[in-house]
């Protein structure tokens, strides 16, 4: 099936919006005191949610992890709050609480972000469950790493989530890394998507840094769940550029194996192939590229203006 | 009025609720078909009027179960989740404990989590520690829980309506000695609150707080130090979290004199709290040390002398009260 | 490779004797006080047992779950002290502290048996790793059900061991049920053996009623894990013939299903061999039948006559 | 003498342990290859002393972790496996709390489980409360564990070469805070004794028991206190069980008045425990209500302002002596 160009330019200002967006943070985050807490960045992995998200409804619902911006972006949460959160300010999504890592956006159906690795899974069960319970026309998409696929949560969730045949797509973000471990000193199997056939579930391997094919994949796995055909583990092959953190000074990647993946970025394939095919012109790239610059320095400054939370109101929002 | 043990209760109030609300569902090991054919049973004969798309039997898989729970209730529904025996608490405390009680505070209040998390729990049926191990302190000492014990069939029915309608997530521990006690129960539907303490016997004498299946034993034992002049009061806490101080300090006022007990082993158990609360807001109340009637710090043993030997019972309460008296 | 005479009327032997236990154990437990707590058979799966420990030599370990008579059994534990233990007395082999469901026997190298579904399979990873680290000639057996296998505990504990090529063998005794729940109605993978594949692991499926299957796809598993092939999933395909537990009515299991493998029951399939082939008389079937009802006699006699433990006991062993 | 970290005490107890026991080997997540560089972490550099044999990097498999130890330590082998945060403790909490805890009970003493779980732990760097939740009072509440939470570099080192000789399950959590504050710790070899409290100030005028992250605000307010000549004894708990509760009494004694600190929230955190014990045992000695300067009853909140608000300090703990002096 032809995907329409109205996604294709869609999913090119999605990745060129998060990639902004992280390259700011890259620099923000080095200014002493200026974001508090960890920086978890997916620069060169964009192509993975804003593939997925461009083959969602607003209805559809996603659950994500500790590396949610691309995520949460694609999916149309507002940058500002999402900046200012990243700030820890009174302004973020989150009025603070959560800073960068447990960003919630119920408003675009992004309601639980958990940085507990393999937490994504059974609530997304729990979220998919509802949908099938409640007869509704929409799917939920757990984001997780490669890592997550080793924690006994992924197994359970799975496993149930086959079983009862959910509205879900598991999406595996396999970056050959999980924290300083890489892919093979975490597991022996060559593919994680062979996992689904532990489960009696499709698994479908996908090139991560290729937008069009996650779309698709996205699509036909929403399709078939959509349908009543269940849930799908779907594997997106990509690679984390930067370190698990900012901190991380990457001592175990080799440069070069970073450096050939750099080549492979997905924002360039994708806005190479609609110059090249006259979707759009380099003028309207540029002009895509200097809103996406627009919209996060007016983030920036939005959160950078905000004042942070009041100490006492840490007491709220405990109990309804 | 009806005479149902606290399984019936449960029963009950989960029956009423689901009629009430179709939001409403069950699920857990064994939750539809089960290895137990009892009416004294809390689930038996739901799966029949409700069907499997309420009462959903799931495979042996506690943190799937929990998320299920935690990612249904963000979504509005309600769930009513199984935790089959206390232990395999641990199994779900990260869904429990790192979503459940902080998605809602770290979405700065924008999502929500109104789950029941039923626990199965008491020594008492020679199972030994991996099927009997009293952990209440634990969720007690996790904001954005709330903790429910109660010790009737009757609180246990109200209670677990309130707790279905709660907007929070709830704990809710169930003695299983307590199923095969019939106890009064209105037949009228009726709410009981949340965080509310109960005095099931008025005493001047000593306060004694406790909870779930010790209230039995502390009410046996205050007749019995009644006939020997010493009028305790009786305090069943049911609830945990929020606890309910005041009526604990006011009785302790009273009294001047306070006893906790509990099932579960002693050090680092829920009588702290209380014992602190008192230090803390009632110090001059006091007219006695305290004393603490609970499990030894042992696991739970399997034989009959020895699990026995565990269980804090109305003798242990006289001789602590008569020690402070 | 040939199975040799002497292990098949030793696998007689064991499964004769777990048959007999088990078969006492059914009318005992009827009698109100006489033993506490549950009572969990394994009639009709003595193969299983029967068969891989069997495969074993004394140096090697088996971790067990709430189901392990017949395991513990054929790993060469007392069953004096056995009985004792399930009589909750102070002569038995955890006086009295365990019971029926945690009973452990490292006299036999059966040091630990827990209860909690899954909770075999981490402590096996744990202890065939003590084995590859002192580089023992020796292998650990954990057993498990079909209801285990969809515990997070599974999951992790297969993907460490296939990854430091432990030498264990994952012995999954699929009875058809986990409670009250029959096999569809927890998973939706065909055969839990195809979960060995989600590892890099081999897998292997074996007609559980048939010992001397088991015997030599536990012997095979056990040389590839001495030679450094690391770890098996074995599933025995075996049934159910009691309820769960001695109280359960069994509602939920078609009697004809019941019937059906009762008619497969492991013992006669081995001792007509056995017979048939001349390999021993009827007479020395029988005489290996009084033989095992002997021992379960005495071992009865010693568990009644025995004590319990005095109340204060109990404060002990805590703590080293 | 050497100043460390109380990571780098930590990492010289494990390179001193490892060197004299071959049985002794590490296992957790990036406890080899790490994403942190830094000497001042506790495991930096020992994959290269002694390689990947010893030095075992998993995947994130918590409930293996701690499953590996269990196994490994009936073995005889001595495991130091390490969580990451404490509130991953809740994924490996079953094999710790119902196997490395109950199973040598339950084989009658046969068998033993000679293995540590090394917890990092603390509030303050601004990762919110999936990472910063302090549950030491869940680990206390298991008869099998021991818990130590050490308060000083030469403590952690001291302790931590304590706990892998002993031969129960103990659960050591580091203040990640602590990590960053060189301490003087001896260079000659020598052991810390668990299940001792250590008076690290002397004073009349009120006893404040505390431990890990909060003994150096507690230090400071004592200092502070003395020029407004409140003297106030600092006893640092340093093993939560097995308690030492002679230790307190007599601190207690001594003062009359009882503040327990801990960065903990305070519902049914460990200071309820110190409470009832005082309560208990030194009823007599006692002048003054109790005051517990904890955590409030909140997840830690990741912004500044709202993380310096949850984190207990010098001033809270100021406010609340001269309340009771
Ligand atoms: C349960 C748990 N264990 C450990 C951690 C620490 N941790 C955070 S991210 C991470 C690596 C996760 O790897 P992966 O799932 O591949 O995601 P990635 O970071 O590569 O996107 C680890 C170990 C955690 N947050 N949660
Ligand atoms: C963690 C945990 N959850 C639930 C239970 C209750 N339970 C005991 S046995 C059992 C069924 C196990 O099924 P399976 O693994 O197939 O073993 P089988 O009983 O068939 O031998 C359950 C659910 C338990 N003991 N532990
Ligand atoms: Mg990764
Ligand atoms: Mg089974």
């Amino acid at each position: 099936m032809e995907i329409p160009t109205q996604k294709k330019i869609e999913m090119l200002e999605t990745m060129l919006l998060s990639r902004k967006f992280s390259d700011s943070l890259v620099e923000l985050c080095k200014i002493q005191g200026k974001i508090p807490g960890m920086m978890i960045l997916s620069t060169g992995q964009e192509a993975v949610g804003s593939g997925v998200c461009a083959a969602l409804e607003p209805g559809d619902v996603i659950i994500t992890n500790h590396r949610s911006h691309n995520h949460l972006l694609s999916k149309g949460a507002d940058p500002k709050e999402l900046m200012a959160e990243i700030f820890c300010k009174k302004t973020g999504c989150n009025k603070g609480k959560s800073g960068t890592l447990h960003l919630a956006v119920p408003e675009v159906n992004a309601p639980c972000t958990t940085t507990v690795v393999g937490g994504t899974l059974p609530i997304a069960v729990g979220r998919a469950f509802a949908q099938q319970y409640r007869e509704e026309s929409a799917i939920t998409v757990c984001f997780f790493g490669d890592g997550a696929a080793n924690e006994g949560s992924f197994h359970e969730a799975l496993n149930l989530a086959a079983l009862w045949q959910l509205p879900v797509i598991f999406l595996c973000e396999n970056n050959l890394y999980a924290g300083a471990q890489r892919y093979e000193e975490h597991t022996r199997v060559i593919d994680l998507a062979k996992r689904a056939g532990a489960y009696g579930m499709p698994g479908v391997i996908v090139d991560g840094n290729d937008v069009q094919a996650v779309y698709a994949a996205a699509r036909d796995a929403r399709q078939r769940a959509l349908e009543g055909g269940g849930p799908t583990l779907i594997e997106c092959k990509t690679y984390r550029c930067r370190g698990h953190g900012e901190t991380d000074p990457q001592h175990y990647q080799p440069r070069d194996e970073i450096k050939q993946w750099q080549e492979k970025c997905p924002i360039p394939r994708l806005s190479d192939e609609l110059v090249s095919s006259r979707v759009i012109s380099s003028e309207e790239l540029k002009g895509m590229e200097s809103r996406a610059e627009k919209i996060v320095e007016d983030a920036i400054r939005f959160a950078e203006e905000s004042p942070y939370p009041e100490p006492h109101e840490a007491l709220e929002d405990v109990y309804v | 009025m009806q005479k149902l043990g606290m399984g019936q209760a449960v029963n009950q109030a989960l029956r009423e609720e689901m009629h009430r609300d179709p939001n409403v569902f069950i699920a857990g090991e064994g939750v539809g078909v089960s290895i137990h054919v009892n009416p004294m049973f809390p689930t038996t004969g739901l799966l029949e009027e409700f069907g499997p798309g309420r009462v959903k039997d799931t495979p042996v898989s506690e943190a799937a179960i929990a998320g299920l729970a935690v990612g249904a209730a963000e979504a509005g529904l309600r769930p009513v989740v199984e935790i089959m025996f206390n232990p395999f608490f641990t199994l779900a405390s990260d869904m429990i404990v790192n979503h459940a009680a902080k998605l809602r505070y770290l979405s700065g209040g924008k999502s929500s989590f109104p789950l029941v998390v039923r626990i199965k729990s008491g020594a008492g049926f020679g199972a030994g520690c991996q099927h009997s191990h009293n952990l209440e302190a634990w969720a007690a000492h996790c904001p954005g829980l709330k903790v429910v014990m109660p010790s009737t069939s009757a609180d246990a029915k109200g209670m677990l309506k309130s707790a279905i309608r709660d907007d929070n997530p709830v704990i809710f521990i169930e003695h299983m000695g307590l199923y095969f006690a019939p106890m009064p129960v209105p037949e009228e539907e009726y709410l009981t609150p949340l965080g509310k303490a109960d005095i099931k016997r008025q005493g001047s004498d000593l306060t004694v707080v406790t909870w779930s299946g010790m209230l039995g034993p502390a009410m046996s034992a205050a007749q019995k130090l009644s006939q020997e002049g010493i009028e305790a009061e009786i305090v069943d806490l049911r609830t945990l979290t929020p606890l309910d101080k005041e009526t604990i300090l006011s009785s302790v006022k009273k009294t001047g004199r306070l006893i906790v007990m509990h099932e579960a082993t002693r050090t680092g158990g829920f009588a702290g709290e209380i014992a602190a609360v008192v230090m803390e807001e009632g110090f001059s109340y006091l007219k006695a040390p305290l004393r603490r009637v609970t499990g030894p710090d042992i696991p739970v043993p399997a034989s009959p002398p020895l699990e026995r030997f565990y269980i804090p019972g109305e003798e242990d309460l006289i001789k602590a009260a008569k020690e402070i008296v």
